[in-house]
Formats: structure tokens, C-alpha cells, sequence
């Protein structure tokens, strides 16, 4: 399949992300703060679809946008938002942080001008009708141990949460 | 409606902390599952129940204090509108305690029928009983099928007496109405029609899984639980007492007749749905045999078109479909009742859904509201 | 319940104390039951333990009650749940005689499974008068108690929660006493609560 | 217009990842911290799946095991979260000043 | 231009696939209307059959047989007051029910109504069905918080706890499919919802049938879980409405509502179109290896006209009986022109070129009303679980029978190729 229009798509997904991105850490309201996440994720699945890794996608979508925030929402409507809405939502150190990020950003920026040379000029040849089984491949043969520890991982997680949530301890 | 507080402080429900972890909700007066204008307020710790407040009165109309200002036979009509949907159990019980204090006894031909009448009412009720009970518990079938069959039983109280719902079947001494022509026949017919159709809503419900699950189990109360909060009527029953004023202490006709009082065991929601299933039966049973051996003969007792009982005071109370339906009467000689008081089985039996319902869950506080068959009309008078 | 009495003699009396207003209206009628004395092993046995305060127990139409001091009540109601197998109060309820100078009958209809029999306990009480609550002896007496609370203004003394039942709260008067007109209502509750002029 | 190169994705994946950390460095709610660490954590994925084009598989497989680190990490902290919040009744990260409590 | 459109045409993929946005943007209008006309007879057809289960007639009055009664219901809908609660959140309140019914009808870019009908064939199609789908929870959420009421709020955190867990068995039943479907030569499975289809036909069964009863149980966890994630009856309870009202669009009315409305059994679509998919066959007839042959492919190609010329019988036989009076002359002739409408469409069906495109369609159509009229049918039978009872089927009973399931499934897999 030849991608279409793939520049207005990537600078639409980009902006789509980005400025959600920006309406995540400044919404006073947390429950914007995660729908903006969400779109913000939403259009990363589409940056992810252009890359030619649908299942990533796929995951992003099911994992991310249909669990994790979920989860997050959930959150946010057990603890009581409105208190915390009325108050002073950035902390003393603000200043120093943007700064910081912000060079950060530039640092980033200047790596990536320096160093574009380095990166590989051909594309690897990745179809995307054989991509889940690419990586069904990788994922149980070559990272087969790193899988099992993902889900040990999972496995401490979910008892971490439970435990920590828990009324009494 | 803001003017009740409760000691479960509406106010709290505003904080949905996690550190409390209390909730209270506000169920009724406009909720479908209330049946009625009843409002209940749940105090829950997540879904469960901590605590339940009943807020009753809103279709309070002064049904005592209206009867002190009639005479005795123009508060027969308003006792109907009390329990609207056994209308005729209300009659009867206001009638024959009039009736005491009159001492006089309405002939048997009058008993035969009022036996027959409240016994279809008593099928009325529980039909709807059922239907709703189902509806709150999510079956929306067997709604339809009892509000269907039950109108075959108004029919025949319209035939009978003009009415289907507050009928005003019987009077002081009797009844006014000679059954009309083809009487037994409808009820012989209606008794054909309606057996099946009660195998029909057990086969809907009885074994139904997700109805079993709702049902066992719920709202348990022990038969010395029932004793010590007034409880009566199907509920009773379930809870394993075999006790039922038709036999306990017979009044109209129920003497003459062959019947059984079904009981249950456990005393949960699902016991009393099998309770009230057989109560139908029974009231089958007892139809047939009074339709059969009807007697002819007066139907009014001979009873002075004023009536001035003399000064005195009778309690007498029937088995309403809902449990004991008392009326507590006073009389000081004159042509109005001095005080007339009704002990209304909802008004008791609702008492006991707070314990019922503790430690619950919020779904089974309706599936207990609806196990418990009140009608609001009663509470509240 | 048991056969009906009927006595021969039409004496004018009415249940006794009861002073009713009405009271020379008996006279006309040419045959009526009347309340004979009720003796039974229960009977005796309570008198026997309480001596005067049991005043009267009698038998009208079949129906047996018993007229008691209101010193006894809690005390009595226990014993007869305790000893005597009354475990299902019926009903609790009250009736309002104005001229009296005690003007409240407080009635409580006691039934006991094991006997089959229900009986009537009476007490008679001024106005403002505390009765002590039967809550601990019948659970079920606590909407009963409310109830009559709500309608007579009778206040029982150790209620967990003595407030009205079937009118709102604040509303003012007692609408069963005899006092109480019958298309009386609290006027400035209703403008305040439903914004209409008169519940009329 | 330019072709879009890898090198437009790494740009898109370091605003995002510049974002996340304003956001973790200046927020005082916690869920909007835990928020924008999945920022971070995305601005990551970016990157990986990115190179992936140019290094074959390895980095979506990476970015897998991130979104599965992330589920984990938004689960831990979500929990910690409930639990100071029914002790100290506040979201604020820097009222987070108690080793012990 | 018209190269371009007729150019797809020859070809014997997806729009999507092969890049042609014109014919692409048709489906999807087609999909759209298609959907928009289903859910309208939805309606109808689930009052309709819900009545006559409890002996009642339904809706009679609207058109004739309350024909027009679910266009009655949503014009009535869209010219209703519009009402925001004071205090809710005007955003998201305005925003969740367009998630919700977005992803509803997103979902059906990769369903398969024919081996070249749908919009795009995804590799990740499977994936991109439940992960979208999934999606729809977060507008459930959204809308009973923005609300800022009780019962929607206490409806949402139902909703969306029920949804979550009921997602997982959900998941576990499709991975066993899609294991299925790797039981070819070359060992490689697929996700792609055309491609479960194609492997199905590949392989002369169903995938209900497959290994059986391991099909049959998966296909089971998966028709349970699914009336779970779409809060049907039995498992309704996040609308419960004896209990929170309505769950956790109480707050919301006309046209909001219509739209929670439309999401709902558009996602019954949805969800019946994944199941019919991998375990049913997709679009394939019945029997397509063991009646085989001309004669047997012409008869079932005339199976979709004459569907719809016995609809149209029993429309005009539904005219006759119409009631002879002056004030249903109107109706009668319009039930009259409804039933020529559908003896039309059944006459089309027949033309041969038209029979062939559209078979595949109609197969998959039948299978997904089947289920459609499941849903109607529990609706009318079972009682609502309770909400404890709700999460230990879902957690105890499903989870590991999928799991059992699949792993039994990868076993026989390894084990007999």
C-alpha cells in the first residue's frame, strides 16, 4: 500500500499530540488533563500506524488509551478533585523546571542535528502485513525471558496495587 | 421536599472521600423501584449497605382521622383506597370488625362470597407482586404476564361491583350485590385459565439461575427476627412459622375450607417468592371449593340503616395478602366511629428492611423492597 | 376467636372509665354485649403479682383487655413477653378522650403464638405524660411508638429515635387528637415548604 | 514539502519528552505528575518505534515492554496515591514531606 | 478520474487496501447508512419481538404496525430541550457521548461483510476491534463523572469495572481463535478480521466447530462476555433501571441521549460482527464444502431475494388483514407500498450480477441478526445479575475457562500439525 498524503498526516498527528501534550500539564482540572492524555496517545497510535507498527498501535490503543486511563480516570473520580482544583496547581520550583526542561529540549535538538549523519539513509524493510508476526517472532523467541519478566513484573505490580489500596494494611 | 432531616445527615453525601468511604445515597420518593412515593436513605460503604432510613408519609391522607368524621358505613369506601391493590381485603376486614361491634354475623351466602372475592384479590395482589418484584430484579417478562392475567380478576370485580380497584365489594352485614348471573362460571373459568399460567411464571423464574442467585440468600430474617418486628403475612411464612390468621383464628367462611399454609425455611427473598407462588395455589384451592358449595340465602344481615353501635371497643384483624391487617375500633354509642385504627401489615413489615438489608448490597435492598410487598397507600394512609 | 357473649341485660355501661361523650346514647339501643369480668389463669396470676394495678380485665365480644396502672408498664409488657408468651405486639395505639381529666388511652394488642390469643393492655395517662418505650421488649414498637407520637403527641421516654413518622418534621399539632380539626393543617408549614397559600 | 525523515519524529518525541518533565518538575497533583510521566514514557516509545524503521523490529518490542513498564508504573503509583490520599486527604506532591505516617 | 474510480472495481481487495479513497469513502457512507437503517429496525424489531414474547402487541399506532414509530422516537429526540445539569462539566459532558458513539461506529472500518467488503483489511484488525472498542468505556466513564451526580457516577464505576474485566476473557476467547486460524501449512496465524475468515474457509469449518467442543467454549466465553461489554441484559447494570435509574446517562436527554442510544446497538453490531467472524464463518453460506457445486451455489445465491420476497408476502398479507375502515386507509396502502418496496428489493436480488455481490452480505447479515435476536431474547428472559455475582462470572468463571481454553487450543494446535 502506498501511504497517502503522508507529510499532512504527520504534521496533523504531530500537532494533534503535541498540543494535547501542552493541555495535559496545564489543565486545572485533572479529568481534562487525562482526555487530553488520551487524545494525545490516540494520536501517537496514528504516528506509530505511519511508522509501519500497527500492532505497537494496537497496543497503544488497548493497553494505553483502553486501560491504563481508564485506570487514571478511575482515580481521579475516587479522590476528590474540587478541593484540589482551587488551589495554587504549579509548585515554588516552577521556573527552575522549564528552564530546565527546556534546555533539556535544546540539548535534544542539537544532538539530533549533530548527529543525523549517524542514523542508517536506507529504511529497513519492515512490510506491515507481516509485522505482528515480526514480532510475535522477536517477542517469544529472542526476548522470551525478557517476556516472562514483564509479566513477573506485572504480576509484583497488581499485588503492589492491591495491597497499597487496600483499606487497611 | 426538604424539610426532613434523618440522622444519616444528607449533607454528608457530598464527600465521596476515599478516607470515609461512606456514600449516601437518596433513594426515592421518585425512584421506580420504591414502589410508590417511599424514600429510602442508604447509607453504603461502596455498594454495600451500612444503614437504611425509611422517610414515609408522603401519601399520608389521615384515613383514621377521616373515619371520625363519618359514619361507619361512609368510611367503607375509603378503606379501599389504603391497600389499593387488595382493596377488597380492606373491605372485608373493616366490615366484620363493624360488624363485631355490631355483633351481628352476615349470612353464609355473604361469607361465600367475600371469601371468593378476597381470594381473588389476594391473587390479584400477589400477581402484581410478582410482576414488579420481577421487574426490579431486572426480569421484565413476568410483568406482562401477571398484569394481564390479574385483569381477568378485575373483570370479574367489575362484573361484580362496578369497580376493579377500590371495589367497594362488601357493606356492613353482608354484601350488597347478589353475585350476577354466570358468576361461578367466570370464576370456574378463571380458575381453569389462571393454573397454567402460574406453572407458566414458575417456569420463568423458579429455576432460573441469575432468579435463584438474586433471591437466596437475600435479605434473610429469622422466624424470632419476624415475631419481635411485627412481621406477618408471606413473610412470616417463609421464615418457616406456619401461622395464618385464616386458620389461626378463621373468620368469614375459611373454616369450611380445605387449604394448607405454605412454608419455607431459610426466610430469604427467594423462600418468600416460593411461599407467595404456593399462596396462590392455595387461593385457587380455596376458590374452587367455595365456588362449589356456595350457599343460597340472604346476603345481608339485618343490620339498622343507622348504625350506632353501642359503646365499646373491638380489635379484628383478617390475613390480608401482606400480612395482618388489624382494625382497632371505638365506639362511643353514636353513628361515627370514636376512633378507628388501622394496623396496616406494610407499615409493620417495612420496619424491617433495615434489618434486612445490612450488610447487603444496594441491588438487594430492591430486590428486599420488593420482596416485602407494601403498597405505599398503606403505610401512609 | 372464641364464641361471641351475649348478655340479656342492656346496662348503659360502656367500657368502664371510659367516659365517653356520648355516653347516654347506649340506652336506646334494646340488646348489646357488654364487657364481663375475664378470668383466667393469666388473669390471676398477674393480679396476684400486682395486686390493684391490674384495675380491670374483661371480656368484650370475645375480645379480652385488661386496664392497668401506668406504673407497671414497662414491667408488666416484659413479663407478659417473658412468662406469658406475648411475643408479637400487634399493634400500639392510642385514643383521645379530651373531656377526661387523664385524657389518652394508650392501647397496646399483645398475641401470642404458642396461646392463639390476643389481648388487650390499656393504660390511661394525662397529657404531656411520659410513657416509658416498649422498644427493648418488641423491636417493632419503634415506628408503632413513632406513629403514635406523630399523631397524639404521646412522648415515650427511652425511644431511640422519638421524631414523626408520617407528617413532616416541624409540622405543628397533632392531628388525631380530637382537638385537631378535620381539614385543620399547619398553614405557615405548608406556605413555607410548598410555596402554596393553604394545603386547601 | 520536505520528506519526513526519522529525524521529524525524534523532534516530535523530544516535545513530548520535554513536556512530560515540565509537567513532573512543576505539576503539584500527583495524577497530573503520573500523567505526564506516561508523557515521558510515550516521548520514549516515539523514539524507539522511530528507529525501529531504520534498526528493524528490536525497538517496537522495546516500546511494548515500555507500554507493559508503564501499566505496571501507573498501577503502583495510582495505588500509592489512594493510600496518601486517604491518609493526608490531599493530591499535592509537596505535601509529600513524611517518610512515615 | 473515472479510471481511478472504475480502476477498483477489477481489483479483488479492500478499498482500503488498494488505496482507493473514492470507493473507500463509499463504504464508508454505505457502512453509515447501513448501520443508521439497522439500528432504526433494531428498535423496531426489539419492541416488536419483546412485545409479542409478553404478549403484547408493541408499538401499533405510529404507521402502520408502528412501522414508523422508531423515526417517530427520533424525531421526537432530536427536538427535545437539550438539558445540562448546573453543575456538570459542560466539556465533557458535551464531549463523552461523541466518544462513545465515535468509537462505536469506528470499530466497523475493518469488520468483513465480504471478502472485498469492507472498508480497509488491517493486519491488526482483531486488535484494532477490541482495542477500539475498549475505547468506548472511557466515554461511559467520562459521562457519568461530567454529570456530577450520584447515580451516574456510581452507574459509570459499574460500567467501567464490568466492561475492564469482561474485556480480558473477551480477549482470551479471540486469542484462541486466532490461534485456529495458524493451523496451516506454513504455521503463520493471522489478526486480520478477512484473514480469520479466509483461514476458516481454508480450513473446511467453522471455527465454532473446530476441535470441538474447544470452539463451541470459546465461542461461548465469548457470546457471554460480549453481552457484558455492551451492558445488556443480563448484565445491565450499569443502566440498571430499578436500582441507579438509568445508569450513566440519567443526566442526559434528547439528542445526547440518542446518541448513548445509537452507541449501544451499534456496538451490539459491532461486537455480534467479531463473533460471527472468527467462530461463525464470516460471510461464507452454510455448508460451502459439503453442498458444493453449481446447482448448490445457485440456490443459496437466491437465498437473500427470497428472504426479502417472503418478507413482502408477509407484509401484504399483513395489508389484507389491516382493519377495512376509513381511518387506516392511509396506513394500508402505506404497509401496501412498504411491502412493494421490499417484493422490489427481492426481485432485484435476483438479477444475477447483483445476486453474486451481494450474497456475502447478506450471510454475514443473517448471522449478525441472529445474534441481534439473542440479545432481544435474554432481554426477555433473564433477570439482572447482581453486580458481585456480575464480577465473579467474569473474573471466576469465564477468565479461566479462556484460559483453559487457549491453552488447551495452543496444545491440540502443536500437537496435531
Amino acid at each position: 500500500m502506498q501511504p497517502v498524503a503522508t507529510t499532512f498526516f504527520f504534521y496533523f498527528l504531530s500537532a494533534v499530540t503535541v498540543i494535547s501534550g501542552i493541555a495535559v500539564i496545564t489543565r486545572r482540572n485533572p479529568v481534562h488533563s487525562a482526555l487530553a492524555l488520551i487524545v494525545a496517545l490516540l494520536g501517537q497510535a496514528g504516528l506509530y500506524l505511519m511508522l509501519y507498527a500497527p500492532f505497537v498501535a494496537g497496543v497503544q490503543i488497548i493497553l494505553y488509551a483502553g486501560g491504563i486511563m481508564v485506570l487514571f480516570l478511575f482515580v481521579i473520580m475516587l479522590v476528590n478533585i474540587e478541593r484540589a482544583q482551587k488551589e495554587e496547581q504549579f509548585n515554588k520550583q516552577w521556573i527552575v523546571g522549564i528552564v530546565a526542561a527546556l534546555a533539556l529540549g535544546v540539548l535534544f535538538v542539537l544532538v539530533y542535528m549533530k548527529g543525523k549523519g549517524l542514523f542508517p539513509q536506507t529504511v529497513a524493510q519492515l512490510p506491515e502485513g507481516e509485522n505482528t508476526q515480526g514480532i510475535a517472532m522477536l517477542l517469544y523467541r529472542d526476548y522470551m525471558f525478557a517476556f516472562e519478566i514483564a509479566s513477573l513484573l506485572l504480576l509484583v505490580a497488581i499485588i503492589g496495587a492491591v495491597v497499597m489500596a487496600k483499606k487497611r494494611i | 421536599m426538604t424539610e426532613r432531616s434523618s440522622h444519616l445527615e444528607l449533607e454528608q453525601a457530598d464527600k465521596t472521600y476515599l478516607d470515609s468511604n461512606e456514600l449516601i445515597i437518596n433513594m426515592g420518593p421518585q425512584h421506580p423501584a420504591t414502589h410508590g412515593v417511599l424514600r429510602v436513605i442508604l447509607k453504603l460503604d461502596g455498594e454495600k449497605v451500612l444503614g437504611t432510613e425509611c422517610v414515609i408519609g408522603y401519601l399520608h391522607r389521615g384515613v383514621e382521622k377521616i373515619a371520625e368524621n363519618r359514619t361507619y358505613t361512609m368510611f367503607n369506601p375509603y378503606v379501599d383506597r389504603m391497600d389499593y391493590v387488595a382493596a377488597v381485603s380492606n373491605g372485608l376486614g373493616y366490615c366484620e370488625a363493624v360488624e363485631k361491634l355490631l355483633n351481628v354475623e352476615a349470612p353464609s351466602r355473604a361469607k361465600y362470597i367475600r371469601v371468593i372475592l378476597t381470594e381473588l384479590n389476594r391473587l390479584a395482589s400477589h400477581m402484581l407482586w410478582l410482576g414488579t418484584h420481577a421487574l426490579d430484579i431486572g426480569a421484565i417478562t413476568p410483568l406482562f404476564y401477571t398484569f394481564r392475567d390479574r385483569e381477568e380478576i378485575l373483570k370479574i370485580f367489575e362484573k361484580y361491583c362496578g369497580a376493579r380497584l377500590t371495589t367497594h365489594a362488601f357493606r356492613i352485614g353482608g354484601c350488597q350485590y347478589e353475585t350476577y348471573d354466570g358468576f361461578e362460571e367466570d370464576v370456574t373459568k378463571f380458575l381453569k385459565f389462571v393454573t397454567p399460567k402460574i406453572d407458566e411464571y414458575e417456569q420463568l423464574l423458579t429455576t432460573n439461575r441469575i432468579w435463584v442467585e438474586r433471591t437466596r440468600g437475600v435479605g434473610v430474617i429469622s422466624a424470632a427476627d419476624c415475631k419481635a418486628l411485627g412481621v406477618t403475612g408471606p413473610v412470616l411464612r417463609a421464615s418457616g412459622v406456619k401461622w395464618d390468621l385464616r386458620k389461626a383464628q378463621p373468620y368469614a367462611a375459611y373454616s369450611d375450607f380445605d387449604f394448607e399454609i405454605p412454608t419455607g425455611q431459610s426466610g430469604d427473598t427467594y423462600d418468600r417468592y416460593l411461599v407467595r407462588m404456593q399462596e396462590m395455589r392455595q387461593s385457587l384451592r380455596i376458590i374452587e371449593q367455595a365456588v362449589g358449595k356456595i350457599p343460597d340465602g340472604p346476603i345481608m344481615a339485618k343490620v339498622p340503616k343507622v348504625m350506632k353501635p353501642p359503646v365499646g371497643e373491638v380489635y379484628h384483624s383478617i390475613e390480608a395478602p401482606k400480612g395482618e391487617l388489624g382494625y382497632f375500633i371505638v365506639s362511643d354509642g353514636s353513628t361515627q366511629p370514636y376512633r378507628v385504627r388501622v394496623r396496616p401489615p406494610s407499615f409493620v413489615n417495612l420496619q424491617a428492611l433495615d434489618q434486612m438489608v445490612r450488610g447487603q448490597l444496594v441491588a438487594d435492598v430492591i430486590a428486599v423492597i420488593g420482596t416485602l410487598d407494601i403498597v405505599l397507600g398503606e403505610v401512609d394512609r | 376467636m372464641p364464641e361471641e357473649t351475649k348478655a340479656p341485660t342492656p346496662p348503659p355501661s360502656g367500657p368502664p372509665k371510659a367516659a365517653a361523650p356520648h355516653a347516654p346514647a347506649a340506652p336506646a339501643k334494646p340488646a348489646g354485649p357488654t364487657p364481663e369480668p375475664w378470668s383466667s389463669g393469666l388473669v390471676t396470676t398477674l393480679k396476684r403479682q400486682y395486686g390493684s394495678g391490674i384495675r380491670e380485665a374483661s371480656t368484650y365480644l370475645g375480645q379480652n383487655y385488661m386496664v392497668v396502672d401506668s406504673s407497671l408498664i414497662p414491667e408488666l409488657l416484659q413479663v407478659l413477653r417473658d412468662q406469658e408468651q406475648f411475643d408479637y405486639c400487634v399493634d400500639i395505639t392510642a385514643v383521645h378522650y379530651p373531656q377526661r381529666e387523664k385524657q389518652f388511652d394508650l392501647i397496646w394488642i399483645l398475641y401470642s403464638f404458642a396461646r392463639n390469643q390476643r389481648i388487650r393492655v390499656k393504660i390511661m395517662i394525662a397529657d404531656g405524660e411520659v410513657v416509658p418505650s416498649s422498644v427493648s421488649i418488641w423491636p417493632t414498637a419503634n415506628w408503632l411508638e413513632r406513629e403514635v407520637y406523630d399523631m397524639f403527641g404521646i412522648r415515650f421516654e427511652g425511644h431511640p429515635d422519638l421524631k414523626r413518622i408520617l407528617l413532616p418534621e416541624g409540622w405543628k399539632g397533632h392531628p388525631l387528637r380530637k382537638d385537631y380539626g378535620i381539614i385543620q393543617q399547619d398553614n405557615e408549614w405548608v406556605q413555607i415548604n410548598l410555596g402554596i397559600e393553604s394545603g386547601q | 514539502m520536505v520528506p519526513i525523515t526519522t529525524l521529524h519524529y525524534l523532534v516530535v518525541a523530544a516535545a513530548l519528552f520535554v513536556l512530560g518533565v515540565i509537567g513532573v518538575l512543576t505539576r503539584r497533583n500527583v495524577v497530573i505528575v503520573l500523567m505526564s510521566i506516561e508523557l515521558i514514557l510515550n516521548a520514549v516509545n516515539l523514539n524507539l518505534v522511530a528507529f525501529s524503521r531504520l534498526y528493524g523490529l528490536h525497538g517496537q518490542i522495546f516500546a511494548i515492554f515500555v507500554i507493559t513498564d508503564a501499566a505496571a508504573e501507573a498501577a503502583v503509583g495510582l495505588g500509592i496515591l489512594i493510600a496518601f490520599f486517604r491518609n493526608k486527604e490531599t493530591v499535592n506532591v509537596d505535601e509529600v514531606d513524611l517518610l512515615k505516617w | 478520474m473515472l479510471d481511478y474510480i472504475t480502476s477498483y472495481l477489477k481489483s479483488d481487495t479492500t478499498p482500503g487496501q488498494a488505496g482507493n479513497f473514492f470507493w473507500a469513502f463509499v463504504y464508508i457512507l454505505l457502512i453509515f447508512l447501513g448501520l443508521s437503517v439497522a439500528v432504526i429496525a433494531m428498535n423496531w424489531l426489539e419492541r416488536k419481538i419483546l412485545a409479542h414474547m409478553q404478549v403484547r402487541l408493541g408499538p401499533m399506532r405510529v404507521g402502520p404496525h408502528g412501522l414508523l414509530q422508531p423515526i417517530a422516537d427520533a424525531l421526537k429526540l432530536l427536538i427535545k430541550e437539550d438539558i445540562m445539569p448546573a453543575e456538570a462539566d459542560p466539556v465533557v459532558f458535551w464531549i463523552a457521548p461523541l466518544i462513545v458513539v465515535i468509537t462505536a461506529f469506528t470499530v466497523f472500518i475493518v469488520v468483513p461483510f465480504g471478502p472485498t467488503h469492507a472498508v480497509t483489511d488491517m493486519n491488526i484488525g482483531v486488535l484494532f476491534m477490541l482495542g477500539v472498542s475498549s475505547l468506548s468505556v472511557l466515554g461511559i466513564v467520562t459521562a457519568g463523572w461530567a454529570s456530577n451526580s450520584h447515580y451516574p457516577l456510581i452507574g459509570a464505576l459499574r460500567s467501567s469495572a464490568q466492561m475492564v474485566s469482561y474485556e480480558i476473557a473477551m480477549g482470551l476467547a479471540v486469542i484462541s481463535a486466532v490461534l485456529m486460524t495458524s493451523l496451516n501449512t506454513d504455521g503463520t496465524g493471522t489478526l486480520s478480521m478477512i484473514g480469520i475468515v479466509q483461514a476458516q474457509q481454508a480450513q473446511q469449518t467453522w471455527f465454532i466447530f473446530k476441535f470441538f467442543p474447544l470452539g463451541l467454549i470459546a465461542f461461548f466465553v465469548f457470546a457471554v462476555a460480549m453481552v457484558a461489554e455492551t451492558n445488556r441484559a443480563p448484565f445491565d447494570l450499569p443502566e440498571a433501571e430499578s436500582e441507579l435509574t438509568a445508569g450513566f446517562h440519567t443526566e442526559y436527554s434528547g439528542f445526547r441521549w440518542s446518541l448513548f442510544f445509537l452507541a449501544e446497538y451499534s456496538a451490539m453490531i459491532a461486537v455480534s460482527s467479531i463473533a460471527v467472524t472468527l467462530w461463525l464463518g464470516g460471510w461464507m453460506r452454510p455448508f460451502p464444502h459439503w453442498l458444493t457445486g453449481e446447482t448448490w451455489d445457485l440456490v443459496f445465491s437466491l437465498f437473500p431475494g427470497v428472504t426479502f420476497v417472503l418478507l413482502a408476502l408477509i407484509t401484504f398479507y399483513s395489508t389484507i388483514r389491516m382493519p377495512k375502515h376509513p381511518y387506516f386507509r392511509v396506513q394500508t396502502i402505506g404497509l401496501a407500498g412498504f411491502g412493494a418496496v421490499l417484493g422490489l428489493i427481492g426481485l432485484l436480488l435476483f438479477v444475477p450480477p447483483v445476486r453474486d455481490r451481494i450474497q456475502d452480505i447478506y450471510w454475514f447479515a443473517v448471522k449478525v441478526a441472529g445474534f441481534m435476536y439473542l440479545y432481544i431474547w435474554y432481554r426477555g428472559t433473564f433477570p439482572r445479575y447482581r453486580f458481585d455475582q456480575l464480577m465473579k462470572v467474569g473474573w471466576k468463571v469465564l477468565l479461566p475457562i479462556g484460559l483453559g481454553v487457549l491453552i488447551v487450543t495452543g496444545i491440540l494446535g502443536v500437537v496435531l500439525s
